[in-house]
């Protein structure tokens, strides 16, 4: 097949591809029906895709096969899944708090992960750094300590911004914004990666279609 | 000439091989032999322990030998052997160098695995120490040895010590504001225009449209965004304005529907509350971009609210918004995005901020301890840094080993 | 309508269209012509240091990534290994990635046969380089073999015990190699550096993707020596090397998207100050 | 029993998830990985409620005739086609030929070209914003030029702008993503410990 060049299924929907990106990006000139068609069906398709693919490969195994297995401790989740839909029920939509809270209580996790990665975390690595005036970079771990703690400064909730204090969180704002615009620049080289590669794939259908047609 | 040296001797003294008392001393001779040829298998190794790895579930043991170390030339490795009786079968569970004395056995919990090692269970070893020649020698077998579980991870100290003192101060100071002590809070701008940016759209008689970000139900921050979103529904609820709110996911949708409701109730108009107001769009990322781009550039929305987690397709919304005119506040934890949101949108409440935000707008005491709590906690961060940092340079490196989390 | 108000106001699609042109123009120009790449200290430490080594020296390059970032990563691994091959240095390959190790080992065998065809020279498998393969347990791997490569390695991919393979002779731990350069697109690259570079000190350099590179700027000169961030990083260590490939033709487009971006914000300013000058002296 | 039993179970749930963090032994990590079954399961077991909420408004939308409501049909017979060819007995579920060419051809191309509309997105905002307003804006202007200038061949001046650049990534940038983290951290867990206490109790909703 491969030696006669693209087969025409393969061409019909590469080209259906090709149709639908170049309508999404037209939605940078501004709304009109080409992307209202695209959005309408990558919405519509997308749903179903998940439906379906979640009831495969994560309902089906995690709990039908359990079920089936006689894993009947498995009936508990099952149950507090089918109280969401009571939602339907203006009487007895009440139910569905019960898994609602579950599914909330299960933040709870956070608590110790957080601490751990956000805080523990962030002040042992900010305490390994080698302070000092003897190098450069030593110079400019002091300086980012002290970014780290004026940054802090900023974050007080129950205290005016106003004197020394309001000094070292304006400085903390800065800092911030000049991570935030670092950040910023560092980000246009992926995106612009993905818009290179967008046109790519406009070209793989180019060459897909002069083959097909010139052979 | 070497097998045949060798059978001649099994066959010598295969009749003393019956009998248990006089093989050992066969094999004495059998090795008498080989030293005459120069082939002596390296000596035994001799297993001292074998520990359970603290901190896990009881399926990994550190084995530890002893092997005279002026031999170490004439062994080539050594194979670790482990069963579950001292005659049982011995299986082969991995190799360690000749000058390396010690193998960690990281067994798998699950019982489908063949690498499956249950804990509390008792394991024998034995080390073969493979010689140069080919010719290798077994050490006894050693053991029991078990394997059991930890009731506490001991690396975690620091941790647990981290979370408990956080508890405490934030339930001290909840406590104390519902003893209705006055607490002061710094005006958030992002937060102080909720109502402007609300009036607005009411003038203009333009719907709001509320983005809740594609976390689920379970995220903190979008537990945060659901308190929020109920202060701006009642807010909305009073000024009879139109409210949006398209989810990425069932449950943030249920919830956010309940919350609606309430609100609209809670303001006195539980009859203007539309069902559809709240509604579920797709679960996959940029297929839900897709779909709240267009209800922005149709619906035309006065103002934005960006709260919740977000990845990527925050720029994407914020763009959109921005080029249709909307007023747009935006909040979330995710590093990544802050910059994108600090750029496009009008207000945005920085990491920390979308925390305090639901607690600002509510004013509601319990919640504002909760933030005296954090700033306390973040107090003592700043003066334990400093102070490390001091004991460091003064050249008493311990502190920082305190308070270090070892998973 | 002033030009300088204009400028600060200028509708976002002139700028959509400018970029789309430009840049699809670049992607189309790849083949015919290229940008000069300027190269940053991070990379040339990196270069430099390999172009220091002697002859039979050894290094550890692991390469950490799945096939969904192969294409950001794959033209450091490319380049670097070509270095090593170049400069008869040789390369002890292993990965932590766990839906990597086929990939992984496509590449050195790619690189070694394109190393062959471009300086001419015989790779061999387990002399110029070998392939560890994959372990699980990154944390432990890492320590593990600060101790000793054979507690977690005992054999290669191949299953050759690595005292057959003479590249591993007398190689114990990190402290016989001369460095560690990991092109690490998960977290792996997180344990390099508590368990690796914290508790054995050896000379390590990472190769990362575009959106964690800014995450690991801060090791540099301490825990790190070098980084090579994303397809510019990657095109620098090429044009170093001038062996200019993948990253270098995906340049021209990067190069003059920033510049797009650069130019429009400078326009944008001037206007912004112009018009802004104008409307006070107005008032 | 609306309210008590509900805020009683996130009590508890929370609590177990807390303490199961320090606590290695099996039994825990086992009754851990079965609550997280029991998350994944509530979370597919609603999507009918996403499904139901999704169709309610499109067919709202053509009941009503209200603008646009065509493209309505659009989305609908994508939704319904992807149930029947993942679905209709005998079609093999996800490994349908229907449903895979769907997800190749419609949705990888749309999702991956809208991702792509950030290159456009990302300039035209930088275009917008990046004007030097207050010092804030013009901090926020200059860290970035430096980090994109540092893409382009500027002869004798480029290494002083890598050198630039680096040192931005390398102390500024570092300092405020560490400051807001560990502001993150804090606020993080404040807000879990409200919901585990059962101070932050807006997701019941009101009776």
């Amino acid at each position: 097949m491969m030696e006669n060049g693209p087969d025409l299924v393969t061409l019909l929907w590469t080209t259906l591809a090709a149709f639908l990106t170049l309508a999404t990006f037209s939605f940078l000139y501004k709304d009109n029906p080409l992307y209202k068609i695209a959005e309408h069906l990558v919405v519509g398709v997308s749903a179903g895709y998940f439906m379906v693919l979640f009831l495969w490969t994560s309902l089906k195994p995690v709990l039908i096969d359990r079920l089936i297995d006689g894993q009947y401790w498995y009936y508990i989740p099952a149950v507090l899944g089918v109280m969401m839909w009571f939602r339907f029920s203006k009487k007895l939509g009440w139910l569905s708090r019960y898994p609602i809270a579950f599914y909330v209580g299960t933040s709870g996790v956070a608590i110790p992960l957080y601490m751990y990665n956000n805080v523990n975390r962030q002040l042992s690595s900010t305490l390994d750094l080698t302070l000092g005036f003897g190098s450069l970079a030593h110079f400019w771990n002091i300086i980012i300590v002290i970014g780290v703690l004026t940054g802090l400064v900023y974050f007080f909730f129950s205290k005016e911004h106003k004197g020394a204090f309001g000094g070292a969180a304006k400085i903390g704002i800065f800092i911030l914004m000049i991570g935030f615009g670092a950040s910023f620049g560092y980000t246009v080289m992926a995106r612009i990666s993905l818009f290179v590669q967008r046109i790519a794939s406009l070209e793989e259908w180019g060459v897909m279609l002069y083959t097909y047609i010139f052979g | 000439m070497k097998h045949k040296l060798r059978f001649a001797a099994v066959l010598l003294f295969l009749p003393l091989i019956f009998s248990p008392l006089l093989a050992q001393e066969g094999e004495e001779m059998q090795d008498g032999l080989l030293a005459e040829m120069q082939i002596e298998p390296p000596p035994q190794a001799v297993i001292t322990v074998a520990e359970d790895m603290p901190n896990d579930g009881g399926h990994k043991l550190t084995v530890r030998w002893e092997f005279p170390k002026e031999f170490t030339s004439s062994v080539v490795r050594f194979e670790v052997y482990r069963a579950y009786s001292p005659d049982g079968e011995f299986v082969l569970r991995g190799e360690s160098p000749n000058d390396f004395y010690e193998y960690l056995d990281i067994g798998d919990r699950e019982e489908e695995s063949p690498n499956y090692m249950p804990n509390d269970s008792s394991y024998y070893y034995k080390i073969v120490a493979v010689g140069t020649e080919g010719v290798s020698s077994e050490s006894e077998v050693g053991g029991p040895y078990k394997t059991y579980g930890q009731w506490f991870h001991t690396g975690k100290v620091p941790l647990l010590i981290a979370v408990i003192l956080f508890c405490i101060f934030t339930i001290y100071f909840v406590l104390s504001a519902k003893g209705g002590k006055e607490l002061y809070i710094r005006p958030l701008a992002g937060i102080e225009a909720v109502d402007e940016a609300i009036g607005r759209a009411t003038e203009m008689g333009k719907p709001i449209l509320y983005v809740l970000g594609i976390g689920t139900a379970a995220e903190i921050a979008t537990i945060a965004s659901f308190t929020i979103l109920g202060r701006v529904a009642k807010k909305v609820a009073e000024y009879q304005t139109s409210l949006i709110v398209p989810c990425y996911e069932p449950i943030v949708m249920s919830v956010a529907q309940d919350i609606v409701r309430s609100a609209y109730l809670e303001a006195g108009r539980p009859d203007q509350y539309d069902e559809d107001s709240v509604f579920f769009v797709t679960n996959a990322q940029f297929a839900y971009v897709a779909g709240v781009n267009g209800i922005m550039v149709r619906d035309l929305p006065a103002t934005n609210f960006y709260l919740g987690y977000f990845a990527a397709e925050s720029l994407l919304l914020a763009e959109t918004g921005n080029a249709i005119g909307a007023i747009q506040i935006a909040g979330t934890d995710q590093v990544s995005q802050l910059p994108f949101f600090v750029v496009a949108c009008d207000y945005t409440l920085i990491g920390e901020e979308l925390y305090a935000a639901s607690a600002y707008l509510g004013r509601d005491p319990l919640l504002l301890g909760s933030l005296k709590a954090e700033d306390w906690a973040k107090g003592i961060l700043m003066v334990l840094m400093v102070l490390i940092i001091l004991a460091v340079l003064l050249g008493w490196d311990a502190p920082r080993e305190w308070i270090r989390v070892n998973l | 309508m002033n030009i300088f108000v204009r400028m600060a106001n200028l509708d976002r699609r002139w700028i959509f269209v400018f970029l789309f042109l430009v840049v699809s123009l670049a992607y189309f120009l790849r083949n015919v012509t290229s940008v000069p790449v300027n190269t940053t200290k991070e990379v040339e430490s990196i270069y430099n240091f390999i172009e220091g080594l002697d002859p039979g020296d050894k290094i550890l390059l692991a390469l950490d990534y799945d096939p969904s970032s192969l294409a950001e990563l794959h033209p450091m691994s490319r380049a670097i290994l070509l270095h090593c091959y170049r400069q008869d240095v040789k390369v002890v390959g292993m990965t932590l990635s766990q839906y990597g190790a086929g990939m992984v080992e496509e590449v050195f065998r790619n690189v070694k046969s394109e190393a062959e065809r471009i300086y001419g020279k015989t790779v061999e498998y387990g002399e110029e380089y070998c392939f560890l393969g994959y372990r699980p347990y990154p944390a432990f791997v890492i320590l593990g073999m600060g101790e000793n490569f054979r507690i977690f390695f005992p054999r290669d991919y191949y299953d050759t015990p690595l005292d057959d393979l003479p590249i591993m002779h007398r190689v114990r731990n990190y402290d016989d190699l001369e460095c560690v350069v990991v092109i690490e697109s998960g977290t792996a690259a997180d344990m390099w550096l508590v368990y690796g570079s914290a508790r054995y000190n050896m000379p390590l350099a990472f190769g990362v993707t575009g959106v964690m590179a800014p995450d690991y700027y801060p090791y540099l000169g301490n825990a790190l020596f070098g980084l090579i961030g994303g397809w510019k990083g990657a095109a620098e260590y090429e044009k170093l090397l001038e062996q200019e490939h993948d990253a270098n033709r995906g340049m021209l487009a990067q190069v003059v998207a920033h510049l797009v971006i650069v130019l429009f914000i400078v326009i944008g300013n001037i206007g912004y100050f112009v018009s802004r000058k104008k409307t006070k002296i107005g008032d | 029993m609306k309210r008590r039993v509900p805020l009683m179970m996130v009590f508890v749930v929370s609590l177990f998830m807390v303490v199961q963090n320090f606590v290695p032994l099996d039994e825990w990590n086992w009754i851990y990985q079965f609550l997280l079954d029991w998350t994944m399961i509530i979370g597919i077991l609603s999507l009918l409620l996403g499904m139901w909420s999704l169709w309610k408004v499109h067919t709202q939308k053509i009941k009503r005739k209200s603008e646009n409501y065509g493209y309505s049909f659009i989305t609908l017979s994508g939704l319904i086609l992807m149930l029947i060819f993942g679905f209709f007995p005998g079609s093999g579920g996800i490994e349908n030929y229907w449903y895979r060419s769907f997800f190749y051809y419609i949705m990888v191309p749309i999702q991956a070209t809208m991702f792509s509309l950030l290159a456009f997105f990302i300039a035209s905002a930088a275009f917008r914003a990046f004007r030097a307003r207050s010092v804030m804006a013009t901090l926020l202007l200059l860290a970035a030029l430096v980090i994109m200038v540092r893409f382009v061949p500027m002869g004798p001046l480029s290494p002083i702008v890598s050198d630039a650049a680096g040192w931005i990534l390398k102390v500024p940038n570092l300092a405020a993503k560490r400051a807001i983290i560990i502001g993150v951290g804090l606020g993080a867990v404040a807000t879990a410990l409200k919901v585990m206490l059962g101070i932050e109790r807006s997701y019941l909703g009101r009776d």
